[in-house]
């Protein structure tokens, strides 16, 4: 059966400099699929401008694929037309990461949530818009009657986030594309907020793209995960795994620098390569090389395809070259 | 941590309303606190509490319809001590980056598109140095921008080219460009992964031991918290309801909400389980009466509804704002922690 | 886990529309400055006519020529005995008329087909460029007296007509500086959110970008209006317009004809400038009466 | 810069050259008037010059101008005279060159005009940027509508007024012409020249500025708006930078990028905008060859001043679209 | 200078080479600026006049043949001819010519040039030259005044230096008038065959500053300027027939707008000027006490121009074909009403197509109760209306007749610059009489009435100045085109046809003028004039000219009426000779 979703091999340039003549690969040769009868909430994590955003965009259909193809139930999402379209558009929604520019700053915030209810005729009745409104902004915590008429400017960031967030919940979409929608609330909430999503896959069968640089929440939510590194994946898989026993040499120094909360647990034990001039350097080979602590001559030579270290569990590292090699697809696992 | 005798800022009884179509919103309703020179203070509270606001309200950039409506904000130099809310414009313009400097929030959209990023660090160098030689400006702007792990090659770039991850390290190099008493980092790392985080906030901390200057850090990530900050204060509508060491904060949480904070931490080890405060954050508009806490408050009392808490400072240098705990200086916390009392190693 | 809203937090009353409106107008005192303007411009040329038989008192033989204000005639009369109170009282509406006409014309389609070129691209967007790259390079003047003199019954040369040649070229600017904006607008996410709230092309165009222009495009309006006049004024100049209306550009052409500043005869030129005058005072406040609206973020204190 | 972009866009450029001179060429022709005729009968009126059989005569001069043949072979002939750098004959001024007249009229044009473009641009573009920023005077913030009032006096009366008040009244400044007549013969490059041709330039630029700097104030101030209070200039005063730095770096040079396009075209139009003034104060530049041109129907001349402007605004439109990436980083030229 | 640079001859363009570069043409590249000698402004004549939109299209053209030529503009000093004619003065003033005698049957004319003129670069005039300018008038088809000439002169002969014989086809008793004299705007100066015959097309040569030329002047011109500077060495001075005058420099400035033109003479940087509206000469005269006009400081201000305007009528257009409904027109025109709207009380108003010139005076006195008696110049809608109901209209409610469903179209052309202030007058008051009029002030109005498009237009007559018969010539058949194929020569824009009224025409033309013969003649034709309203006669031509006695004075007045004033006609040189700078 086909996919919910389905990201073949999709890379995306963007060109670069005031002539547009520097290409800058952000994403590079990612798969991915997502069934419809198993929703599941992917978690996407990388370090700052790996490509997570990138990704996020290419799945909303609102950038292009330099190459590759991204598919919306089994249909390439740039051809999509008509009905086609309008179903795509209704069912995958996003939260996008900067909650001060999805508002325009020329309206009040309950713009935000009024035209998808309106465009998508989720009400009978303007009171029932305001009814859904309202419920789904108490849903994140915020106070309907405080938010509601004011405009972008006179709200906090979190404030903000949440409204976004809310909006997803008032779509409930079959694919929700959340880049970074807890960055701003404070722990209580984001615990909160974190549970209404989990319970849109549960209850609504909603499969969530959960991008953040935050594995501890990721690891409290996702079902799986996938580490970019540099616009490629290095490991990705289950969450219990990856997390618990990271294996690429990024993941796990991912996973050190998590700040615990807890005085009593120092703050990343792994040194801090220094990452100078990194890109330069690298040519053909592994994007982690320079920062690498056990990187191997021929590290820099190519880039590591994918190996599969359990039904669930691939990397991108060629200390696990002795492990049997794997389409570099987690998706046809 | 040795904490100086006279603190470098020492901010007292400060007010801040917006004056919006729905009403008066007292974002900062009489906050006071010192902070000592080297000191690095966090400051967490669920959204739209104030934080923000407090911070702007210290750099003096409240904008209407918002005014600061009492206080002051002394900051200690060697020059001798200057109150920030009573500054003139041009000496607090000088003030700004040079004495106390603020990271903004949602650095996204901190820098002017048009300009290469290089441009706008030496804007300020210009500003606040202008005696620098333009070879000296630009070594400056990119020591700083290596600092916060930036390859060299992002000061002749546009803002647009860079992942918001790229441009917040920047917001974050301008801020400590001119070695500050005071550094105000709102939420520098919400849009950096933990890696980055831990190099930027090593960074911070590096430049401001080195300094001496204070820190403020606010934000909501408690790991953040208690890996940087000495102390916490812990902000709710617009007051402080705690501030206490972070050692203490973690382990022996004395407000409520404090403790409905520190609670629904995650944790490696229970995976999946979600714990958090219920109900909402008052109005800003309408405080309830007596403490603003007390709809949501699981030990609520009656006289929560009906007078202000009082502010309690304790013998070990904590502060909290709650019946709990009496009036007295040396009283003793009435009430019995949620949580139990470990032994801090620091 | 559900957030539940304590029961009893108190409720905040969202002041009435009525009295943010008017929090609006005193915070902006410029916008119901400028309106009254225009509401007694407008009510001058309205109840004026009403009053007056401007179609006979409007044009020349009506009253003794050249008189200065008097009881009789509280502006004046002309050298062709036209009593002035009258023409002005026509002229407003008609030169009014004129530049709302060309103006209205000229920003709808200029907004139009900016917004339809920015925002889509592609060939549309090199079709539109090519046509507003093409009129824009002619000198309007020239085209102008072209298209006018094609007319060939200068009795038919109406207000309308006038217009019509005015609008012709009126709305290039805008085009272009509205594709300008609208290419750096729609980089913005809230246009990706938008049209993920399945707002379709031109809704977002108008909807989500459009307003954002609004300072721009009511500026816009106001030199499309003042252009219009202006272009109205060039064609009368050139005995293109209708010669015998007597418009507020034909009274100052024959004001001039007839050297009136130099004769001192000071009320002749004196009203239709004050009109002018009047109308773009109440155009330019208007427009910036607008600014917060368009901008929320420049609201000042109350 | 991509060559193939460079490229791309000149080719766009000669293409819209090609258009509008191509519209220009077929437009005067559908109207009903007959040039030559028109000349002539000018001509009686004017001087008695009556030739008993006038019609032959107009014929005779449509066959020197061309204009007896078909449409399309008028085209061919005018486009393929046009490359050769020959813009033919003008019809008022027979035998004078229409080359030769431009010639002539364009240096005080561009004297003139870019002159006091430039200034209106950088008065009106300073006062509508002032008028928008929230830290200046109040007095300066309501400047805007007096200049937009000064706008709508139609510049014919204001340059009237001008002249009536200032020159006659006062015996201020000269009423009009280019230089004093009769003590230059015609223009030198000498000192005194110059500045009796300054002196005679104020007004005509007064004029100018007047009514058109309020536009550009009012452009400048609506732009001015929409970036007041963006992040960028909040986080600049942050960082403490002077206001006038704020001011230059991070506002007005944000708003301003729609002025300078408009700029541009400003630039390109310059002919027309100053037609008026130059015809009232008898100023010699190509506004007044223009108002000649079109009066006496001379296509010929109608064209090469058309074809000046054409190539004056298809070039600075071009100019500011290479230059715009480098003014506003985030267009790229890919895409435009 | 010296006309000493003839252009190689060349063949004649065919008209199939259109706009290929015609070899020799002249170029107009910026030249070196001329160092002329400094006159003082009180030497220096300055006159404010012609141009267009503030500048000179035409300078340089200082060929009198060349298409462009405009002797307005100053270039009137340059060129002489046998005769002037003051008509204020009412004498014929010899000049190249000594005399010039008819012989009893005025077949023949026979011409005494003036011994001693020369041209400007020395060469003598003689009769060679006067010959050769008829020679080619008649050969060159694109010369003005080429077909009256070719039509009355058999041919032109030079039997010695000082003497030409011209002999005509028929009796021609005005063409020494009408053709060799110059007065107004019409009449033919003398051109140098010497240099003539170098051009490879008299009509294309522009001539340009060093034109070889008769005049005593020499001129500089620029768009901005027309300089003419007195010549020392002209040929009237060295033998005597002229006193040097004091104008030593006449400086020539385009006109930009009247008001500033107004100004300029209030301010005494002009000494004259085109003749004004009559609001604004007033005004000149009342800010300035040095500045007087023909009637002194009196009204009207001015003196009567050879131009008396019509509204003239297309009469081959319906409904204007109907003498009925141009009676009607007439009827509903308030001569009054136009004296106190436009003249300031002032009765410009006539009855007649003909200035009313002194030795005009008895003809037009003779036939003026005639006018009268059918109802010229009468103001009456009754009248008016009764004549459009017998012509068939009616008034439709709008109080517009109608015929047929039409209204009549009666949008009056002209000309801004001179018809503005009474156009919209007329047209308020047929609006009035329940004619739909408006006006047409485009730039086209001209070849609008040479096509014959509309069926009323303003315009004056270019006619009679001594006698009637030149003005009644305008309305022969023979300059009457159908419509739509243009029309003929000068000021002709009558499209009557009418071979009674022709042969009455034809009769006059042999008469001398002078001859009482003449008078049943006129009688007849104003009979049919008036009777048929063959145009509508409106207004005479006042020249209301500024002139500033501050730097120069003996202005032609109706004290010394030595000249009419308009210094842009012909007899400009003898406006310069008798000025006098002011003391
Ligand atoms: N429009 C663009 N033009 C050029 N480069 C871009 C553009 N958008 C993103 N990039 C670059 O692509 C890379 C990936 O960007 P992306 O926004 O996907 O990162 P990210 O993983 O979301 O980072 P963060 O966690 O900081 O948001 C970055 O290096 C960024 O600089
Ligand atoms: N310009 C403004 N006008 C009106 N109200 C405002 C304005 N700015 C902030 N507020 C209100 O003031 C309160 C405090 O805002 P502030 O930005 O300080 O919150 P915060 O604690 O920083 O929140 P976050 O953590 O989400 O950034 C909020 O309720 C907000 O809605
Ligand atoms: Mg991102
Ligand atoms: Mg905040």
């Amino acid at each position: 059966m086909t996919p919910l979703l389905e990201l073949r091999n999709v890379s995306k340039a963007y060109m670069r400099g005031v002539f547009g003549r520097e290409r800058f690969v952000a994403l590079q040769g990612v798969d991915l699929a997502l069934d419809e009868a198993r929703p599941t909430i992917i978690a996407i994590a990388g370090e700052s401008g790996s490509g997570k955003s990138t990704l996020g965009l290419l799945v909303l259909g609102l950038l292009q694929p330099t190459e590759g193809v991204v598919l919306y139930r089994g249909k390439a999402v740039s051809t999509l037309r008509g009905a086609d379209y309008q179903r795509f558009r209704r069912e995958v929604q996003a939260v996008f990461q900067d909650p001060f520019a999805v508002f325009n700053p020329f309206y009040k915030v309950d713009h935000l949530l009024q035209v998808p209810i309106e465009k998508f005729k989720l009400a009978r009745s303007r009171h029932e818009a305001r009814r859904m409104m309202e419920d789904a902004l108490q849903a994140v915590g915020l106070r309907p009657e405080e938010v509601l008429g004011r405009y972008p400017h006179q709200l906090s960031g979190g404030q903000r986030q949440r409204i976004a967030v809310a909006r997803a919940l008032v779509l409930k979409p079959r694919l929700l594309v959340a880049d970074e929608p807890v960055s701003m609330v404070d722990a209580s909430l984001r615990a909160a907020i974190l549970e209404s999503l989990r319970r849109m896959r549960d209850e609504h069968g909603i499969s969530i793209l959960y991008i953040t640089h935050d594995l501890t929440t990721a690891y409290h939510v996702a079902d799986s995960i996938l580490v970019l590194y540099a616009g490629r994946v290095v490991e990705a898989g289950e969450v219990e795994r990856v997390i618990r026993a990271p294996k690429h040499p990024y993941t796990q120094l991912l996973i050190d620098s998590i700040p615990w909360p807890d005085v009593t647990q120092p703050w990343g034990s792994k040194p801090l390569a220094k990452r100078e001039g990194e890109r330069a350097s690298v040519g053909s080979g592994c994007r982690f090389a320079p920062r690498c602590p056990s990187a191997m001559p021929h590290c820099w030579q190519r880039v590591p395809p994918l190996y599969r270290l359990a039904p669930e569990h691939v990397v991108a590292c060629y200390l696990y070259e002795s492990e049997q090699a794997a389409q570099a697809d987690i998706a046809r696992a | 941590m040795t904490l100086q005798e006279s603190p470098v800022l020492r901010v007292r009884d400060l007010r801040v309303t917006y004056y919006t179509d729905a009403g008066r919103v007292t974002a900062v309703n009489g906050v006071s606190f010192d902070l000592a020179a080297g000191e690095r203070l966090g400051l967490v509270g669920e959204s739209g509490c104030g934080k923000s606001t407090l911070a702007l309200a210290l750099m003096r950039m409240i904008k209407p319809p918002g005014r600061i409506e009492s206080g002051s904000a002394v900051v200690r130099t060697e020059h001798g001590e200057m109150d920030l809310l009573a500054l003139d414009e041009e000496s607090m313009r000088k003030a700004r980056l040079s004495v106390i400097s603020y990271i903004p929030q949602g650095a996204m959209n901190a820098l002017n598109p048009v300009l290469r990023v290089g441009q706008q660090m030496l804007d300020a160098l210009q500003a606040h140095a202008p005696h620098l030689s333009r070879a000296e400006m630009r070594a400056r702007a990119e020591a700083a921008l290596a600092s916060v792990e930036l390859p060299k090659d992002v000061f002749d770039r546009y803002p647009h080219e860079l992942s918001g991850g790229m441009k917040q390290r920047v917001c974050i190099a301008i801020g400590i460009l001119l070695s500050p008493r005071v550094i105000i980092a709102d939420e520098p790392t919400s849009a950096l992964d933990v890696v980055v985080q831990r190099q930027v906030m090593e960074t911070l901390q590096r430049v401001q031991e080195q300094l001496g200057a204070a820190l403020i850090l606010i934000g909501h990530d408690m790991g953040l918290m208690a890996q940087v900050t000495h102390r916490v204060a812990v902000m709710y509508a617009g007051q402080f309801v705690e501030v206490s060491p972070v050692q203490a904060m973690f382990t022996q949480p004395l407000h409520p909400y404090t403790q409905a904070l520190i609670q629904s931490l995650p944790r490696l080890d229970n995976r999946g389980v979600f714990r958090s405060l219920p109900g909402v954050a008052p109005s800003l508009l309408r405080l309830p009466s007596g403490c603003v806490f007390h709809p949501r408050c699981a030990q609520v009392m009656e006289v929560c509804r009906r007078e202000p808490p009082p502010a309690v400072h304790t013998a070990d240098a904590r502060f909290v704002l709650c019946h709990l705990y009496g009036d007295d200086e040396n009283v003793a916390p009435r009430a019995t922690l949620t949580t139990s009392p470990q032994e801090v190693r620091r | 886990m559900a957030i539940a809203l304590d029961p009893q937090a108190p409720l905040i009353a969202q002041p009435s529309r009525w009295t943010l409106v008017l929090r609006y107008l005193r915070r902006n005192p410029s916008l119901p400055l400028g309106l009254v303007l225009l509401i007694f411009l407008v009510g001058f040329g309205v109840i004026g006519s009403l009053l007056i038989d401007t179609s006979t008192r409007a044009y020349p033989l009506a009253a003794p020529p050249v008189q200065p204000p008097s009881a009789e005639y509280p502006l004046g009369t002309d050298r062709d005995g036209r009593d002035l109170l009258a023409v002005m009282v026509r002229g407003v509406l008609l030169t009014g008329a004129v530049g709302l006409m060309a103006g209205t014309v000229g920003i709808v389609v200029g907004t139009t087909v900016g917004f339809v070129a920015g925002y889509f691209g592609g060939w549309v967007d090199a079709v539109i460029r090519w046509l507003t790259e093409v009129l824009m390079t002619i000198p309007p003047l020239v085209l102008q007296v072209i298209i006018a003199s094609t007319i060939v019954d200068k009795n038919k040369v109406t207000i309308f007509t006038m217009a019509g040649v005015a609008s012709v070229l009126a709305w290039m600017g805008t085009a272009r500086m509205v594709r300008a904006q609208v290419l750096s607008l729609r980089e913005r996410a809230f246009v990706n959110m938008a049209r993920l709230s399945g707002m379709s092309n031109l809704e977002i165009i108008f909807r989500e970008l459009m307003p954002n222009m609004l300072p721009y495009l009511a500026a816009s309006f106001v030199g499309a209006v003042m252009g219009a006049i202006g272009a109205s004024f060039g064609l009368e100049a050139l005995g293109l317009g209708p010669v015998r209306e007597p418009t507020i550009g034909m009274t100052i052409r024959w004001a001039v004809y007839h050297s009136a500043i130099f004769n001192q005869w000071w009320w002749w030129v004196l009203w239709p400038v004050l009109a002018l005058i009047l109308i773009f005072a109440s155009l330019a406040l208007i427009n910036r009466g607008l600014d917060e609206l368009a901008n929320p973020r420049v609201r000042r204190t109350e | 810069m991509p060559l193939a972009y460079l490229l791309r866009r000149v080719a766009f450029m000669i293409f819209v050259v090609w258009s509008a001179i191509t519209l220009l060429f077929f437009l005067p022709r559908l109207s009903p008037i007959n040039p030559v005729r028109e000349r002539f009968a000018e001509l009686q009126r004017s001087t008695g010059w009556a030739p008993r059989d006038l019609e032959r005569l107009v014929k005779v001069y449509e066959v020197k101008f061309g204009l007896n043949k078909p449409l399309h072979e008028q085209y061919v002939d005018y486009m393929s005279s046009l490359l050769r750098g020959d813009l033919g004959y003008s019809i008022m001024r027979y035998p004078r060159t229409v080359g030769d007249l431009i010639a002539q009229a364009l240096p005080w044009t561009i004297g003139l005009l870019s002159v006091t473009t430039l200034l209106t641009f950088g008065i009106g573009t300073g006062i509508g940027a002032l008028a928008a920023w929230p830290r200046s005077p109040q007095w300066v913030k309501g400047l805007v509508t007096p200049l937009v009032v000064l706008a709508a006096i139609p510049p014919y009366l204001l340059g009237l007024l001008l002249i009536y008040f200032i020159a006659f009244r006062a015996k201020l400044l000269p009423m009009g012409g280019a230089y004093t007549l009769g003590r230059f013969t015609g223009p030198e490059l000498s000192f005194p020249f110059l500045l009796d041709v300054a002196r005679h330039a104020i007004l005509p630029a007064l004029s100018l500025i007047l009514s058109t700097v309020g536009f550009w104030a009012l452009g400048m101030r609506g732009m001015g708006v929409t970036v007041q209070g963006e992040d960028y200039v909040t986080f600049a005063e942050h960082k403490g930078l002077s206001l006038r730095r704020i001011f230059y770096a991070y506002y007005v040079r944000n708003a301003i990028l729609p002025q300078v396009t408009a700029l541009a075209l400003a630039f390109g139009s310059i002919v027309s905008s100053g037609i008026l003034v130059e015809y009232l104060y008898g100023f010699p530049g190509l506004g007044s060859l223009l108002n000649a041109a079109i009066l006496a129907n001379d296509f010929f001349v109608i064209y090469g001043i058309g074809l000046i402007t054409i190539l004056a605004v298809a070039v600075s439109m071009m100019v500011v679209d290479l230059l715009y990436p480098l003014l506003d980083p985030r267009i790229r030229y890919t895409r435009a | 200078g010296g006309g000493a640079a003839p252009e190689p001859t060349q063949p004649e363009v065919a008209p199939t080479e259109a706009l290929e570069p015609i070899p020799g043409a002249p170029s107009e590249r910026p030249r070196a600026p001329v160092n002329l000698k400094e006159v003082p402004r009180n030497r220096t004549l300055i006159v404010n006049y012609g141009g267009a939109g503030g500048q000179y299209t035409n300078q340089g053209i200082t060929n009198p043949w060349a298409i462009g030529f405009n002797h307005q503009e100053g270039n009137a000093l340059l060129w002489e001819p046998l005769f002037y004619y003051s008509v204020f003065a009412n004498k014929e003033i010899p000049w190249l010519a000594e005399s010039g005698e008819y012989n009893e049957d005025y077949t023949e004319l026979t011409i005494k040039m003036r011994p001693g003129a020369e041209w400007s670069d020395g060469v003598p005039i003689t009769s060679a030259d006067v010959k050769y300018t008829l020679d080619t008038l008649i050969e060159n088809d694109a010369l003005n005044y080429h077909a009256q000439v070719a039509e009355a002169v058999k041919e032109v002969q030079a039997p010695d230096e000082r003497t030409v014989i011209i002999r005509f086809n028929k009796p021609s008793p005005r063409f020494k008038f009408e053709i060799l004299s110059l007065k107004f705007d019409t009449g033919i100066p003398i051109l140098p065959k010497h240099v003539m015959e170098q051009m490879y097309d008299v009509v294309a040569v522009p001539g340009d500053d060093d034109m070889v030329h008769s005049g005593m002047f020499n001129t500089v011109q620029t768009p901005q300027q027309k300089i003419f500077d007195l010549r020392e060495d002209w040929w009237g001075f060295k033998t005597g027939f002229q006193k040097k005058p004091d104008v030593e420099r006449v400086l020539m400035i385009p006109i930009s707008d009247m008001t500033t033109t107004a100004q300029r003479v209030v301010n005494n940087e002009v000494d004259a000027t085109l003749d004004m509206r009559p609001s604004l000469i007033r005004s000149v005269v009342e800010q300035n006490p040095k500045i007087i006009t023909h009637t002194g400081r009196q009204e009207p201000l001015g003196y009567v121009d050879w131009w008396p305007n019509s509204l003239w009528v297309n009469t081959q257009l319906p409904p204007y074909n109907n003498p009925d409904v141009r009676w009607a027109i007439s009827l509903a025109l308030d001569r009054d009403t136009i004296d106190r709207f436009v003249f300031n009380g002032v009765k410009l108003t006539t009855i007649f197509p003909y200035p009313e010139y002194e030795p005009l005076k008895p003809y037009l006195d003779r036939v003026r109760p005639r006018g009268e008696a059918l109802g010229a110049g009468r103001f009456s809608l009754e009248e008016s209306a009764a004549r459009m109901q017998r012509a068939g209209f009616t008034k439709d409610a709008e109080g517009f007749w109608v015929k047929d469903g039409q209204r009549v179209n009666a949008t009056i052309h002209g000309f801004e610059v001179i018809h503005a202030d009474i156009a919209p007058i007329l047209v308020e008051m047929l609006r009035r009489g329940g004619f739909e009029a408006s006006v047409n002030f485009g730039t086209d109005a001209f070849q609008r009435m040479v096509d014959g498009q509309p069926g009323l237009y303003l315009y004056g007559h270019g006619g009679s100045l001594i006698d009637p018969y030149a003005t009644l010539e305008l309305y022969h058949s023979r300059s009457s085109q159908p419509t739509q194929a243009g029309i003929g020569g000068s000021n002709r824009f009558s499209r009557y046809n009418n071979p009674e009224f022709d042969r009455v025409v034809d009769e006059m033309s042999v008469i001398p003028p002078g001859d009482s013969r003449l008078n049943a003649l006129f009688e007849k034709a104003m009979d049919i004039y008036w009777g048929e309203m063959i145009d509508i006669p409106l207004i005479q031509w006042l020249h209301r000219i500024p002139y500033n006695t501050t730097y120069w004075t003996n202005w032609p007045t109706q004290e010394n009426p030595y000249l009419n004033g308009a210094f842009w006609h012909y007899t400009f040189p003898l406006l310069v000779l008798n000025l006098k700078a002011a003391a």
